[in-house]
């Protein structure tokens, strides 16, 4: 396609946004507007390469993690260990912090940066014990009415035989429903990889955005191809199917915004990369600062209740 | 290291038995062979080993409601091809076979019924229907048989049989979790019931989303309760598996399940409980 | 002291319940009636010996346990297993069924009665597992309006390492929370020991009953005897000292009732001990079920808050 | 095979070190000695291992408060002897040594105070009151601090040492336990935070209610947080237990507390807190 032809194209993408069950009643005044010009600076190249690049990048060694972002723009961080059951799951950081003034409950996936920390941490990976974690500071912060921002990056829940035997696929089914009762603002960005049931736990949030080159899918690309290709080589191809990139996901509906990241990728420039997910978390909740706890909750359980595409 | 975890199909887990190998109706734990007649008569369970087959969901329905009582909704509730899915073949001709082999147009049915006079609302998800993947027409259908319950006041039984996702929907399938929690959700706040009825294979988006948030909750003997299935965990992890690793047996064990109750006690203990939160 | 002597006692005592702030606000008409009933029928005896003879009775081999009265009361019986997380105690049974035609949530330590039952039991002693499982039940209850009855019958909460390594203290303290935070009417009954912590986790009910020969207390008598003698030998004399047995349970208000037994003691006629503690349940029920579910609460929380003596 | 549990006395448990054996400023970690006013300099931590003595409710009070400000309340809150309790000697004696011995009349001191700048309500135990076992003044105590917080609106600040309920009052002390858990929950429900500081050691009936009930939890290093001691367990189940075995280390792994913080840092901590709170 000639640049020509990929601005079209994403006008038309961008048209049909609005169309979308998902975005009615939910958006606020300008936020399409917003969208529009994030769209317009992105260049967005929808291509099978395109995506490719994003599934390289999102798993890029050198990406900030959690940990990067809470360093960049928490104030007063106060890390909270453990599920007050059976441990403390590293893969999953959960903290209080300030964020813009305000006191904010966060949770992230923590992938850990050295050999060393990336098995302490299960490359990011959280057992159950995570996922009972994040629901009781989901609870402190519905108590005492601190919005909760979810930092998404993990290929998936932990697959172990002690995860199962602890109830892996329960604490994902409670996490999101626990999310789905809160009356507090959150917000969540996949940072990274959004990878399967290990991200949705916790990203039924009011506003759910993706870093520009961040993915999020059903599968990671080598075992859909696993499985549909009987060739986990072929994991560019099932990319391109499945589509986990972040212009796709708006297009379908999934999520509510892009956030922008430095030239070439998150990982050339923390710095900037932080300051451009801190504006974006400080807009989406200014957004819904000013909403009844009631509506939110009534609002977050219809977004996710439309979202599909059926006869 | 971390490739195909999670949400994938379920020809990639633990049994059913191969169905390429033996005939459907050879039991495998025992070998018994039967005709089609008499493990309907049985409930599709083995007389001689108590091994429980698959059962669809018609049948299923047959056997817990009062007779005459069913009445499908939502029976236009169809999937779409959003993603213009196309591996080794496309998601649309994939659908078009399983409606063909089915019978049905998805991989559930709901609808309301009675159950020993008792008025309720179904969601029944049929394995043979694509695996039981759950893509859009499964989370809308599950969550209008919700809606449906509120609305009338009534109990939701919900039997899952699911190997996950159904990944030729890409992301909206994983949106699914959520969607069906939330119709969840919406039940709890209206104090509406909701039995959980774990039929094999119960797995990955299913077992992490609405499956595992009944008030009560009850499996089939031998039934897989996993969210990553056994040869998913062993290839990933290395580890060495238990030998009822996943088995209905094993989540009852661990806490995860409140009984696990033969196909012919299902009805009287359904009703029971219907009896408990009347 | 003479037959005589002892009814006076009792008479005084009587008449001193009155006074204590347990008490007040909490009964309703009718009550201490009642109780001078019970007191003149059980011609209660308080000596040392008689108190040594409750610990022996509420140990008895042949006592009936949670199941017994389960299967001779509790109608349409379906047990819930498991803590969705971690296991299945077999220490504490939870289940629904209905109790005199409504549907009840009941929560009860389970013995064991042959040697293989006791070990799958823990001997009545409950890992946090069990409090959770518990906890579960009791919100199950919380959301469809069913009372919450407790059978209490525990040496203590099982005191080892897997115990301490999963939140002994933690799952004890939140059981109790959530039976403070309850809208449902709740009755407790000791029916057999009544140890510690791991008995008053599930018995923060409107309404604490204790059977005749039933003990309560904050450690057995041989801990206590070996702490305080210096020799476990002396536990009848601890005994005599803190006195676990229901009468002066009632005295102190901390117990609401005594619930009478066959004579000689429930093991003697377990039909006959059920029939006595179903009526017990039943008209204890009645009296709480007209209440409005938050003034239930607060009278449950102002009769604990007001349990102790001091200057 | 079940005797002596739970709630024992704290001489029964593992350390402090018996303090028959050493003197008192000895440290039992690395035996370095030290003067009163070194440790009182020190915050009565070890300056060469870092071993942290026991501190006094009210040497504590000073070093998290601002100068000044700290108010006592309830200070006429006292035990009384409901049982005639008598041991080898009479529970009134020995409550009259305690107040001898220690110059408070109870084993926590609850007041209002402020903590760089921040009003908060502050309630602590002292171990050497009688192990900081709980009897119906300490209850009562930690209640009215409850109170004392929903009605000021300030958040409530818990430090806990305590060998468990006191069993010289009997099932009253037992009795403690749900009441303090009321406490803690009508705080929760006015949406008043509580901030708990587990000091050695933080056991028995006081872990098993409202110590256990922060919305954050930090302890003291080498902190003893158990239900029931280690030499209660090894007695009842012959089991070998862990080098760490309850101590505040072995708890943060197993996610019973948010962190382990040293007690210099404890202020900033706390301060940094209140500021997320307020
Ligand atoms: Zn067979
Ligand atoms: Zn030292």
């Amino acid at each position: 396609m000639t640049e020509k032809d990929q601005e079209l194209n994403l006008r038309q993408r961008l048209s049909g946004l609005s169309r979308l069950p998902l975005l009615r009643g939910v958006r606020v005044n300008g936020e399409s507007e917003r969208l529009e010009r994030q769209l317009e600076r992105l260049q967005a190249d929808t291509s099978d390469e395109a995506i490719w690049r994003s599934v390289e990048l999102a798993r890029h060694a050198d990406r900030p993690y959690t940990m990067d972002y809470v360093e960049r723009f928490i104030d007063d961080w106060v890390e909270l260990h453990g599920d007050r059951g059976r441990a403390d799951d590293g893969a999953l950081v959960t903290g209080l912090g300030k964020l813009d003034g305000r006191t904010v409950a966060l949770i992230g996936h923590q992938k850990g940066r050295d050999v060393k920390e990336r098995l302490d941490r299960q490359f990011g990976m959280a057992y159950p014990e995570g996922y009972h974690k994040a629901m009781r500071v989901m609870e402190i912060a519905e108590r005492f009415g601190f919005p909760v921002i979810s930092l998404i990056d993990t290929p998936g829940a932990y697959p172990g035989v002690a995860a199962e035997q602890h109830g892996q696929g329960g604490a994902i089914a409670r996490s999101q429903a626990e999310m789905a009762r809160l009356t507090v603002p959150t917000v969540a960005c996949i940072i990274g990889e959004g990878g399967s049931g290990g991200a949705v736990a916790i990203a039924v949030s009011d506003r759910v955005l993706m870093q520009e080159h961040a993915i999020y899918s059903v599968i990671t690309p080598e075992g859909c191809a696993a499985i549909l290709w009987r060739d986990a080589g072929e994991a560019k191809k099932a990319a391109a199917a499945f589509k986990p990139d972040a212009l796709h996901c708006l297009e379908l509906g999934v999520i509510d915004g892009i956030v922008a990241e430095p030239e070439g990728g998150a990982q050339n420039d923390h710095d900037e990369a932080a300051r451009l997910l801190r504006t974006a978390l400080v807009e989406n909740l200014e957004e819904l600062e000013d909403t009844p706890g009631e509506e939110l909750r009534r609002r977050r359980r219809a977004k996710f209740r439309g979202m599909g595409v059926f006869a | 290291m971390s490739e195909a975890r999670i949400d994938v199909q379920v020809e990639h887990k633990h049994a059913p038995p191969p169905a390429e190998k033996k005939h459907p109706n050879t039991c495998p734990k025992c070998g018994s062979h039967y005709r089609d007649d008499e493990l309907a008569a049985a409930l599709w369970v083995c007389s001689h080993c108590g091994h429980h087959f698959p059962m669809r969901a018609r049948a299923r329905i047959d056997w817990y409601t009062d007779p005459g009582s069913f009445m499908e909704e939502a029976a236009d509730v169809r999937s779409e091809d959003p993603l213009d899915f196309f591996d080794l073949r496309p998601y649309a001709e994939r659908l078009s076979e399983a409606e063909l082999n089915t019978g049905l147009n998805e991989a559930a049915l709901i609808g309301q019924a009675t159950i020993d006079g008792h008025p309720v609302e179904l969601s029944v998800m049929d394995f043979t229907f694509m695996g039981g993947s759950m893509g859009s027409a499964v989370g809308e259908k599950f969550s209008r048989a919700c809606d449906s319950a509120i609305e009338r006041g009534v109990p939701l039984i919900s039997v899952t049989s699911s190997g996950g996702a159904r990944m030729q929907e890409g992301i909206l399938s994983l949106m699914q979790l959520p969607k069906t929690v939330c119709a969840v959700e919406d039940l709890h706040d209206a104090h509406i019931p909701m039995i959980t009825v774990m039929a094999h294979p119960t797995t990955a988006g299913v077992l992490a989303s609405f499956a595992s948030l009944g008030d009560v909750t009850i499996a089939e003997p031998g039934a897989l309760i996993a969210f990553t299935g056994p040869r998913v965990v062993q290839q990933t992890t290395r580890e060495k598996l238990p030998d009822d690793f996943g088995l209905a047996e094993q989540n009852l064990r661990f806490g995860h399940i409140d009984a696990i109750v033969p196909r012919a006690e299902q009805r009287d203990h359904l009703t029971r409980l219907l009896r408990l939160f009347a």
